[in-house]
């Protein structure tokens, strides 16, 4: 009888060799979050982002779907965990499962539908057959070409998955760290996200590629608020934003393990952009602590690290205030490339008119179109472009001293280090140094 | 009318439309939009045979007039940061089908696009290829554009921002 | 007939066939064939200047009616795999030369193609480019493809199959 | 003349050039210009909105009839190496927009075009995008090409040389 | 005088780097040919990828041309050689030659043309001319140039070349190993292919390229019976092959040295899908037990390693048994794409009519738009990607296990190890024991 | 208060790995430019590559501009330094630097058009200004966000600039060679192009991409008329050329630090390609030797070390005579790849209608589109393909062993080391020395 390898094979740590050893050497003299200096070359390096995909993705929890995305059994949607393929899929069972989309046999993809709806993943190649569950259920001519297959020991390899308030994410199997140990003091902010009332997505993501690496994205969202009054100059002038200052008043804070996210509350007294219907319903979700914050604000972008980002943006439209909530990933598909999964999630009992009108308001301001949107992808390309061209310059670093030195609040009710001014560059140094910290690190036990 | 005549008008209005958008005249193509014009750009998806490959929850664009001139505006302020310098954009357009309608003032127009659009000092450039259905209707004595959906060929798109026009 | 409505129902048919493949309606699309259909493309070939660069011998596709239906039939099975998911093309139609022939119910139509084929999530697509020279047989009121002979510009195919038709 | 019979004999025109120059016609295709023909095709340059892209002192051709005939002389000679082997290639004209002159026996006819070469056994293909500005003038019973400006879409120009005429 | 330098200049071995030694005790412990079990990175990591180019390419012979392809003296095709660019050509001499296609002066191609018919080779950058035999010729402005050029150690570098029934191979010029020697026991095999007849080729061969390693065909050709029945499952359902289980009927062989065979025979006391006057003319040419194994093929496919493919296949086509014989090479062109060259082989004394129809029946099912084919580069194109988003997962194997542990046979006229039933991988496995067992050696004296 | 990192930063030199130092000691075993031998692999290896963008072009002086490119205050181009990207700009002050188009905040491109006429470049992306002296004079809410912001420390980088008669060049800030001594004895014959009137570039540059590695052009116009007769063999059948064995007249001259020029001279007697006119200017300009020269000169092609190329050509057009210089700039993008910049320099008092003459020449015979050109472009590109189809053949050398053991001239009244037949290559194998000193040293203090 044909017995199989280990279901999921214990990898070897990759050896580190010479190149390997003296690149990591050379992060460690190059790379001072600390201080706020960061060498261009970490967003053009191949290498460096082969380390990457060593240490860094394996060893994170990573978003996923979202549960709304699957609501019925065999229901699936394809998506990567880092760089590998993976389906989520409720199965028979109503359990959510992430499967590794890659044959046990002989490792054709045996899904290759963006989305739908399945009792089983037939694989093109051999017919081997697995039902929505990962188990394999059907061997063709088992008898005539293996005798016995063991059948038990090659279902679809299936990573870990566990679940936030309808965020469902992902981890290579060897991952020691929880996803609520991964999310610590970041679950009291993602509240105001996703437990504020039950959300759902309004339809598949918008997806794009752009030709920027990873990080300035991440970070961007974790940590920049500096950039809005100049990237997005013309909001104001188009009447959307009051004004070009807008930007600077709120939070920003650092919840631990470079997750990242900044508050924005606008000028003085401004009145808040939710309808009093959904206060009263985020008002029974959230603590009384959290319901404070987020009846203040006007916008909250944040990063969950390494790659995942929330928005909540308000804006004036048409003489109307109208918000929206959205989720994206900016997933690595080469050093110098994303591609962008770009969700919006609206609160499920508002009426549909509403959730129209908030995702018109995303799709004219954020996403693959938005007038907002646009000038952000031009800066993070250009900036790529310009770290790869200066290469050969390790002495050019990028400046994130922003805050250094600033103290930070006593009195916040949420955890981490919050500071009371947006511009703030506290975020993104975290955000570099949990990378950093990852890449020196021996990344260890989480490997697959 | 003569049908000719139909088609050749329509097609002169979409001809006319290219070389508005492929030379930035963007305040002169939104003449050409009724006031009413809906202008959609839903996701096209990977999908089993027979399964709809167009979303219709989400989509790329969803806009009305009032966002389209939103968008040309802030193209025009010193901080359209993504179309300054502008893309070389060339839209061709071909297979043009012209149906009419029951009303005698409305027609339908499907064609194709292929957009090409370079940037910088690149020698590549990203080619947007689809499908446009229209609907244009017959006003001051020309046509104008009063809706558009827009099919484009990309569950995944290739290029870095929709800072552009279709 | 006059020689604007030829051209217009040539045209009108392309265009149609065009839309037929691109929205994957291929038993519609073998309508437009007459029963004795030649449906051929020959190899192009790198020559030195003057040397014929089209292969009179081998090609990527020699067929009839009851090869292309099988063909179609094969791709509506379970198990056509190539195809399944679909890819996302477009066939761009221009340049089309229509001529008579000495026969009334026949004319020749030249046409270039681009052939726009996404596939998954892929920001890259295929191009296949080149010539097609049909000839139309009138039947039913209509017009059926009673031959064509598809040129390819390239000597190395740039697209994994050729699940798809020209 | 009617305007759909002018429409119809610029666009024959524009489709018969394209044919000769894809089929290495050369001499044939020197036929269809006039003997003062002018063929320029400025560089275009990435600028800040508003300023000028295209340069009004250098260029990428700058032609007149001796000229064009010299290239294609030289291209038949056994020393035509950069063209022999030939490319494949192929040159889609759309867009095509016909303005009458002053002059009634001349037009302005400008139109797209994509043009797609492939050499040896490359499976990528440079694509040249751009718009051709033509004056063509009434001459023996037929139209020639008076005049011929060239817009390219790229800055840099992502092709091997200009072996090759648009 | 100028000198030539060594007309074949001594390549030395490339030295061993760390990171060669590191790569290569790597595939060394995780690659286990004989139990079946194939990492998948060894699909798409570039580095393994380049090591096949200096150890497995130059030191194999490999098909390059069939010699109806350039019956009169002058005629040339130009092709791969492994990497190396070549003209095969027939000389004035009615030799056949294998000229590496890089003028001796500054690397030029001499020849850019696919094929045609040719006195010389005039390079086109400094007149460097060559006759079709190799030998330079003409220096220009010799004397005022050079004083004197020592032509006869500057002719084009020529390969190996010898042929069998047809098909010619060339080599590096350091192999040792005659052609003979490297065929084996597959000459036996190929005989059913090329010495049954007169074989001639009915034309260029299509071209494609295809996003897949050169392995996965290979290996398929060689080994793999067991997909008919699910990836070209819709054959039996179009009448075009009786059923589904067809595909299991008949012979798996290692015929030595990583070449291997599969030899259908269909259901019991079918029908010869030759007609009878070829059998008789099969009959002259082949040995008895050849011919025998000969008459009651359905289908055999075959690869000579490391990237040549033969297949025999049949089927019934508007009520009528059809075969055609088909040859094609896998040309690897990147760690993750081939183009593929495929020809038609038939008889060459059937009439035009036949090799029409034999042609047409290679055109519907194999080749660029196959109806068989295309569910085959689907296959190896998702399984090449999907190796490479795993790259990071080194425990990720391919299962290659199916009839290990039964009996070869005893009594099959024909040599190798022979197997009864079609659904095996032993000959997977052989083909991946000797792409090991070259990765592994020195490769030595076979690089040029 | 936010301090600087030094403004320019003191790169440390890259650790020399093991893969590097065995790279270093491969060329040095295989690379023999005074011997004429040089190995196939160095034009499309990326290894070798990646060397010489650390060691050649941050250890050189490289052209980026004209100084009648941007004659007024605030004119700017972008352009490359080698590697690169940066901006060209007369400041307020008139003078000209050459910034690095890297902001000092977070390494945007602070400008990305080609050309145009500026006061300040705005940062898109947080809004930092730069004067367009590259000083840094806009911080956005700099008391809000930084406390102080050290602007005095944070301009944009600027290069070493220098210019020689409108020729501007720049260099890494650390290379210590003076432009002076870095040209040397190449000043006497660069005067021939540019110091013999006031010359003008009449307009901006044609620029397109070829597949070239950057040294096969560079190295063609330092030394190849060998080439002529054969490549542009159509010239003399158009009647442009007066015969085919034309470019053989004339000197061939090396300059020294690699520098290398070909001049060509025509048959005895054959009448000055120069205005009357122009040549009373010219005797004005240069010294009698200079003058003596230039007379008789038919066409001049020469290469400035490592990639700036120079060239006057003449011909017979439409019965007349017409010459014409162009400079050109083969500026690497990859190892296979080059952008072309290509000027048409004129002598800025000649008519209109001259100056438009002498460009329609240029762009018939050389250029994009020129017929000249045309098969160089062809020829590179086979070549660079072939050099990365036989990368594993160390052996497969190209000769440039024409006119070893010739004696230099003894009487020329130029420097260098000068050639009485332009058939020669010790232009060549001065070119690969100077290139391979570069490689084998440290590079050492040059680098940023
Ligand atoms: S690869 Fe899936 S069944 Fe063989
Ligand atoms: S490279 Fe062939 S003659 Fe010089
Ligand atoms: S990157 Fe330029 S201002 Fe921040
Ligand atoms: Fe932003
Ligand atoms: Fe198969
Ligand atoms: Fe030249």
């Amino acid at each position: 009888m044909v017995k199989a390898e280990a279901p999921f094979p214990n990898r070897e740590k990759l050896p580190v060799n010479d190149r390997r050893a003296q690149l990591i050497s050379r992060l460690r003299q190059d790379v001072h979050p600390a201080e706020g200096q960061i060498p261009a070359y970490i967003f053009s390096s191949p290498e460096v982002y082969e380390l990457e995909m060593e240490r860094i993705f394996p060893c994170c929890w990573l978003l996923v779907a979202h549960e709304s995305e699957i609501p019925e059994p065999g229901d699936y949607v394809t998506r990567s965990l880092g760089p590998y393929p993976v389906i989520v899929v409720r199965g028979e069972d109503g359990k959510i499962r992430i499967l590794l989309n890659v044959c046990r046999h002989r490792g054709m993809r045996v899904c290759r539908a963006d989305s739908g709806n399945t009792a089983d993943f037939l694989c093109s190649y051999h017919g081997f057959n697995y039902k929505n569950t990962g188990e394999l259920i059907g061997v063709p001519f088992e008898k005539d070409s293996y005798g016995a297959f063991d059948k038990s020991q090659h279902g679809l390899l299936a990573m870990k998955v566990d679940s936030y308030h309808g965020l469902i994410f992902g981890a290579a199997p060897g991952l020691e760290e929880s996803l609520d140990q991964f999310l610590g003091g970041m679950k009291w902010y993602l509240d105001l996200y996703v437990k504020r009332a039950e959300m759902t997505v309004t339809g598949p993501p918008q997806r794009w590629a752009v030709q920027s690496n990873w990080k300035l994205p991440s970070e961007n969202f974790a940590s920049d608020a500096y950039h809005v009054p100049n990237t997005h100059a013309c909001m104001p002038s188009l009447g959307l934003f009051p004004n070009i200052s807008y930007a600077k008043f709120g939070y920003h804070i650092h919840a631990g393990n470079g997750h990242g996210i900044g508050i924005g509350t606008g000028v003085a007294d401004s009145p808040t952009i939710w309808p009093e219907t959904l206060l009263q319903q985020f008002e029974k979700n959230l603590s009384p602590e959290q319901f404070s914050i987020l009846k203040t604000v006007k916008n909250a972008h944040a990063t969950v690290f390494p790659n995942l980002s929330f928005l909540i943006s308000s804006m004036t439209y048409e003489g109307q205030p109208i918000y929206h909530t959205t989720m994206r990933l900016w997933q690595p598909v080469g050093y110098d490339t994303i591609e962008v999964a770009s969700w919006v999630l609206v609160e499920k009992d508002i009426p549909e008119e509403s959730k129209k009108k908030t995702q018109r308001a995303y799709i004219h301001t954020f996403g693959s179109s938005g007038m907002l949107e646009q000038d952000d992808t031009e800066n993070w390309i250009n900036v790529t472009e310009n770290s790869r061209r200066v290469l050969q310059l390790p002495g050019v670093t990028f400046n994130y001293q922003m805050g250094l030195g600033r103290k930070p609040m006593d009195s916040f009710p949420g955890p981490g280090e919050v500071y009371e001014c947006k511009f703030h560059e506290a975020n993104a140094r975290a955000f570099y140094q949990r990378w950093l910290d990852l890449l020196l690190g021996d990344g260890g036990d989480a490997s697959i | 009318m003569h049908r000719f005549e139909l088609e050749r008008e329509v097609a002169e209005f979409l001809y006319r439309e290219a070389e508005l958008l492929d030379s930035n005249r963007l305040e002169q193509w939104l003449e050409l939009l009724t006031e009413d014009i809906n202008y959609e750009m839903p996701l096209r998806m990977t999908r089993e045979r027979g399964q709809p490959d167009v979303s219709s929850q989400t989509g790329h664009f969803s806009e009305d007039r009032r966002s389209l001139e939103l968008r040309v505006k802030r193209l025009g302020t010193d901080f359209g940061w993504a179309e300054n310098p502008p893309s070389r954009t060339r839209r061709f357009i071909s297979n043009i089908r012209v149906e009419n309608t029951a009303d005698a003032n409305e027609v339908k127009a499907d064609s194709y696009f292929l957009l090409y659009r370079n940037r910088g000092s690149s020698t590549q450039a990203d080619l947007i290829s689809g499908e446009r259905q229209d609907l244009l209707r017959r006003r001051d004595g020309g046509w104008k554009l009063a809706s558009r959906l827009i099919l484009v060929d990309q569950a995944v798109l290739g290029t870095r921002n929709l800072a552009i026009f279709f």
